[in-house]
């Protein structure tokens, strides 16, 4: 984005606007489709504004980890590829794109949203492996928090294909709780939530919070390199919290 | 599906087509805000999204070509596209296709207006039924356009397949994965041939047949192609290169 | 290749003549050496024209693929070392040689000329792995076709070595069908056989065609980016299935 | 361990430390003799070692900004940090935890002092025993220092976690394994906060106090970094911005 | 360095000096500090001048090479971490790291030094695997004999560690022989013993040789482009096995 | 084979060679269109094939050096050429056999004659029986006479061994598996060592005598080396470096 166009946003903030004429702690249009690949076992288109990204997941029998022989294991990946951005290039994910799948991966890990215990089959033999791969198809900012919602939204669609390796009947996955990741801005002191691609690139920081069903924290993350106060961090969680209820409330009732 | 007795019977096939019928098709021109140009491509139980960037700067510097851009196409399949989960990544089947895509559509633009540039392919396989590569270059061809690239045609693809020693258009999944033969073909609007690979068994004869059988089931994709863009850009291409 | 020597053979053609005096549809001399390397269970050194390689076949027990339960395994791998040319580079296969490599795969496994059945050792379980590997030691042009008699030469005089893994007496590799990859180039509208180097710098476009005994067509691949007409393709298949016959005739008699 | 009935009772932990009493801390200062600034920083079981170039040319130059220096940042645990042998080499947590630990001390760095070249901070653990990225960050800090970086503040890290529903600082391994939180965190010596990390699970009060906490554990192991370096640099340090 | 103090160093030899005061079949001071790392299951640091490494032992059970099935295994890894060097560089292993844990891993095993066969739990599908890794932290010269010492000295005081896999009580790792690498520099004629990092940037070539309890030669490396003559590398062999048994006298007794 | 009660008896060895005899050689001067330079070699039952490119441009260029040529070594085994089919690229034992075969040869190459070049050695192991970086030494050095490179002399190899207590000349496979010790050398005509590795177990006195072994094998070599060039080049040769 050119100098002159960030300091257009800039200064808009500083007179309480944001480009698009939201409020400071107002979400863009949200709109999420589930069901739509066939071929997982659970999945989820999710677009946020401009943003727009699809979620598969894939379930299949495996090994479990040694130290926990009768857990199921969730493994999230996220490709930052280059259909979705002109900054974004083909090869093993860099940095960015790690920290966004960890963080969605905790959000959920942390959060107790899956059943881990449920998903054994044979204890220290065999284990349902949960695939969750987020496939970011345009890049229009705050790509954290589709990939949390479409994570979500994929897993509460989401069948353990029992039938298909002869243990059974198909069952959904077990569901315990509905985390949701809220990320705000920090731009020159004031707090944004759901930053457009134009905002995150003014932003010195990010803060992730994911919340649960009861309203408690279970995955936070600060992302950029301008320090936060106590103050902004704190207000920033309670205003995700209230968000987060919201769009638990709007897209994800089981 | 286990292997059913017979794909085809009566002249009808398991899914309902008649041999030379094309599976339904869905495009949607301009689906992504970042790409130059793109096109969502519904072909049967296929799902496959491309986008261009371009003509833009090469990296690195010694992939540029002083006279003519490159074209780079790099075909991808989600992990969740599919049955079993792919690894993600490129291994060595999508570098194939990649390749034989990137020479489909080659011929058909005009590379030597952009100099020291690139010209950006991207398909990404949502959804995964037997005959991406053809979607994606279907998919490919119209996101050329939609971003602007001028060109000489479009390129339309389909395969031809043959089951139960019959010759069909366009196999599906089961139809590939018990059929005798499956041939991917591409072409320009005036029929050249800018893709072509087989394999299984056909005799002299069937080849020449299915070839035949393949190009007309290109001309029908072309007549869609032109009329997603028509819907699209109705002012801009009347008399142009596209129609 | 200087422009001036590409000119030089684009005038030569267009007056309907080859840099060595071939018809168009005249292979170079081909010279097939099998049993060239005692470490491999089948091997063949061939030569066409200047394009000199080694296929060796090694042969192991391994475990079937999932879905194949009851069959072996064949793996083509083809490399471009850079002893073979000043243009290739050490590294990982490139798209030509991958694109090379299962060429001659696909040539052999769909003329079904392995019969894969008879490589089961023990159902789902063990199964015979064939590893075919193309070592490409000089590039003088169409190592399409040099690849694809030397991997069908090493296959004829394979053995599986069951001794050496105590599963009985050793055996021939079970042979069906003896496919044969004939490869065309097009310059200028002018259709020729067994490109040499020089032809296939200016050549816009291959044509593979690989038939069986029977003179079905197998497999086949356009490699290039200029079109072909209908005609022009219908042409090469019927002259690649000609002189796959001869060729089958003279060397690969089993 | 296997796990323990409690891993707090009447208010000591397993270990012997009170809820808010951080693991015993001991510092060298330029321990290295190749790097420009080094420090050696044991943080209970944890050992690690930072070493820091540069200012220095960047390598490849396409890295290099115009207006301000490069902070690279290398997080790495040695094969016999832990008690299943690492492969070595980076994986996702290490690349996750450079990233955020060099976003942790980029803001004290004055970056803008050294265009077109690159600070190199590279953190090697010796020895792990939860924590290891809050006792790399105050290394680094250090080592940073010792190479006569321009800063602003030193930056000092400590977690805050949460075992059987008591907030505790600093976390050793066992507790770590199975407490209920964890929470890194780093600041400067104005008490703004650089790195930020929660996982697991933390009403919205609990999270207040527990930032407050690790607060406090931050200052006081800056108080120890001041005082390590002061024992190194006596002179130069008076009336420095390191104070 | 710069090319002054090259010439300075090269002056300083010609007049039998070392810029640092010692005689040319003088080593640097050395201490080792053993079992410094309790995660692992023997570990040593090393210090020679200002060279400065910690290697670390890890051992657990895993499957033997299959034409070894009763014989334990021994990997050693060595690398050179951007930290110890400003000429050192993140990434895979590149050759002279390679040389080294190879240098230092032949020691060991052609020493005989760990007694393999003690180390099978059951023939033919569990023994011990020893990774012995070099973690090398400041390069002042010479991390050859550093890796080496350290290696030896780890396994010195390295257990089996049984009881954690439930295979009963630990026990030492079974040593048979003290295997001690040295190496000498030839500059310009002159042979100099464990060379700081200023001589091996001069020198054209090292010889490393390892020796064993009985004064036999276990393994040797010659390293870099100058040539020897017969006379210096017997020169070389005779100091370094005194050396050896020096250094093992005063270092590595059981 | 399984490991053999004796592997020499009465002088004589299981392949019927003396003690200090080497294996027949074969030497092609010349093999290769492509390459500069090149020579297929057997050695016993090794093949191996040497091509030479260069003195021709550096890439990448950071990797030129700015008074002499850069020589590069890549050796590497056919996956076809051992007993347990090799997975193809390059593993740690080929990385470090193309470090010492390269510095076993830089010491005649008159490298300072094209600065900013490159001389490139490519080795391909067709089939091994013990002894192929030796006989991938010897096939690089003709090659490079071939290729018309400037050098101070030819470079010839060979090993010697230990088996049953005996010192012996170019161990073959059988030989090295259950042999005592393997030492591989390579000279210059003048008898300098520009190879020498071991491993296994050898006296002091056993080494030194070894060493002369080693010597005249190469000698012995380095005849038949200059007699398959001389065979090639009867006219340039006389009087020539090479002889």
């Amino acid at each position: 984005m050119a100098e002159l166009h960030k300091d257009y946003i800039y200064n808009l903030m500083v007179k309480g606007e944001r480009e698009d004429g939201r409020a400071f702690d107002q979400c863009r249009e949200i709109t999420i489709e589930t069901n739509v690949i066939n071929k997982a076992e659970g999945s989820a288109r999710v677009k946020i504004g401009e943003t727009h990204l699809v979620v598969g997941v894939k379930i299949q029998p495996g090994t479990p980890f040694p130290d926990t022989p009768d857990q199921g294991v969730i493994i999230t990946n996220l490709e930052l590829i280059p259909l979705a951005s002109p900054v974004f290039e083909a090869g093993p994910p860099r940095e960015d794109a790690i920290e966004l799948a960890r963080v969605v991966d905790r959000g959920i890990r942390e959060s107790g949203a899956v059943d881990l215990s449920k998903l054994c089959i044979t204890e220290g033999e065999k284990v349902w492996m949960v695939f969750i791969d987020v496939h970011v198809l345009d890049d229009g900012g705050n790509i954290m928090d589709a990939a949390s919602l479409g994570a979500t939204a994929a897993l509460l669609t989401s069948k353990l294909p029992a039938k298909r390796y002869d243990l059974g009947e198909d069952s959904p996955v077990p569901i315990r709780d509905i985390p949701v990741a809220v990320t705000a801005v920090e731009v020159g002191g004031t707090i944004m939530l759901d930053p457009s691609l134009n905002e995150e690139s003014i932003a010195g920081t990010k803060l992730t919070v994911t919340s649960n069903q009861n309203g408690d924290i279970s995955a936070m993350q600060k992302s950029g390199t301008h320090p936060l106060t106590s103050e902004q961090i704190n207000y920033i969680v309670d205003i995700a919290i209230e968000k987060a209820k919201e769009l638990r409330e709007k897209f994800l009732v089981i | 599906m286990n292997k059913p007795e017979n794909l085809i019977e009566n002249g009808i096939r398991l899914d309902g087509r008649k041999p030379d019928e094309l599976r339904p098709i869905k495009i949607e021109v301009g689906v992504l805000n970042r790409a130059d140009g793109s096109c969502y491509f519904e072909f049967g139980g296929n799902k496959v999204i491309a986008a261009v960037y371009g003509p833009r700067e090469v990296h690195p510097r010694h992939m540029q070509k002083s006279t003519s851009a490159v074209v780079r196409y790099r075909y991808n399949m989600a992990s969740f596209s599919v049955e079993e989960r792919k690894r993600p990544g490129p291994d060595r089947r999508s570098i194939e296709i990649s390749k034989v895509s990137r020479e489909a559509l080659e011929p058909v633009i005009f590379q030597e207006y952009f100099p020291r540039s690139a010209i950006d392919i991207f398909v990404e396989v949502l959804q995964a039924d037997a005959g991406t590569r053809t979607a994606g270059i279907n998919a490919a061809s119209i996101a050329l356009a939609d971003a602007g690239i001028p060109m000489k045609s479009l390129v339309s693809s389909c395969a031809v397949g043959k089951i139960n020693d019959t010759l069909v258009l366009d196999l599906n999944k089961d139809e590939d994965n018990y059929g005798q033969a499956d041939m991917p073909v591409a072409i320009t609007k005036d029929g050249n041939i800018t893709l072509l690979q087989m394999d299984g068994h056909l005799s002299r004869d069937e080849f020449r047949e299915a070839l035949e059988m393949a190009l007309k089931g290109c001309e029908a994709i072309y007549e869609m192609q032109k009329a997603a863009l028509m819907e699209k850009y109705p002012a801009q291409l009347e008399g142009d290169v596209i129609e």
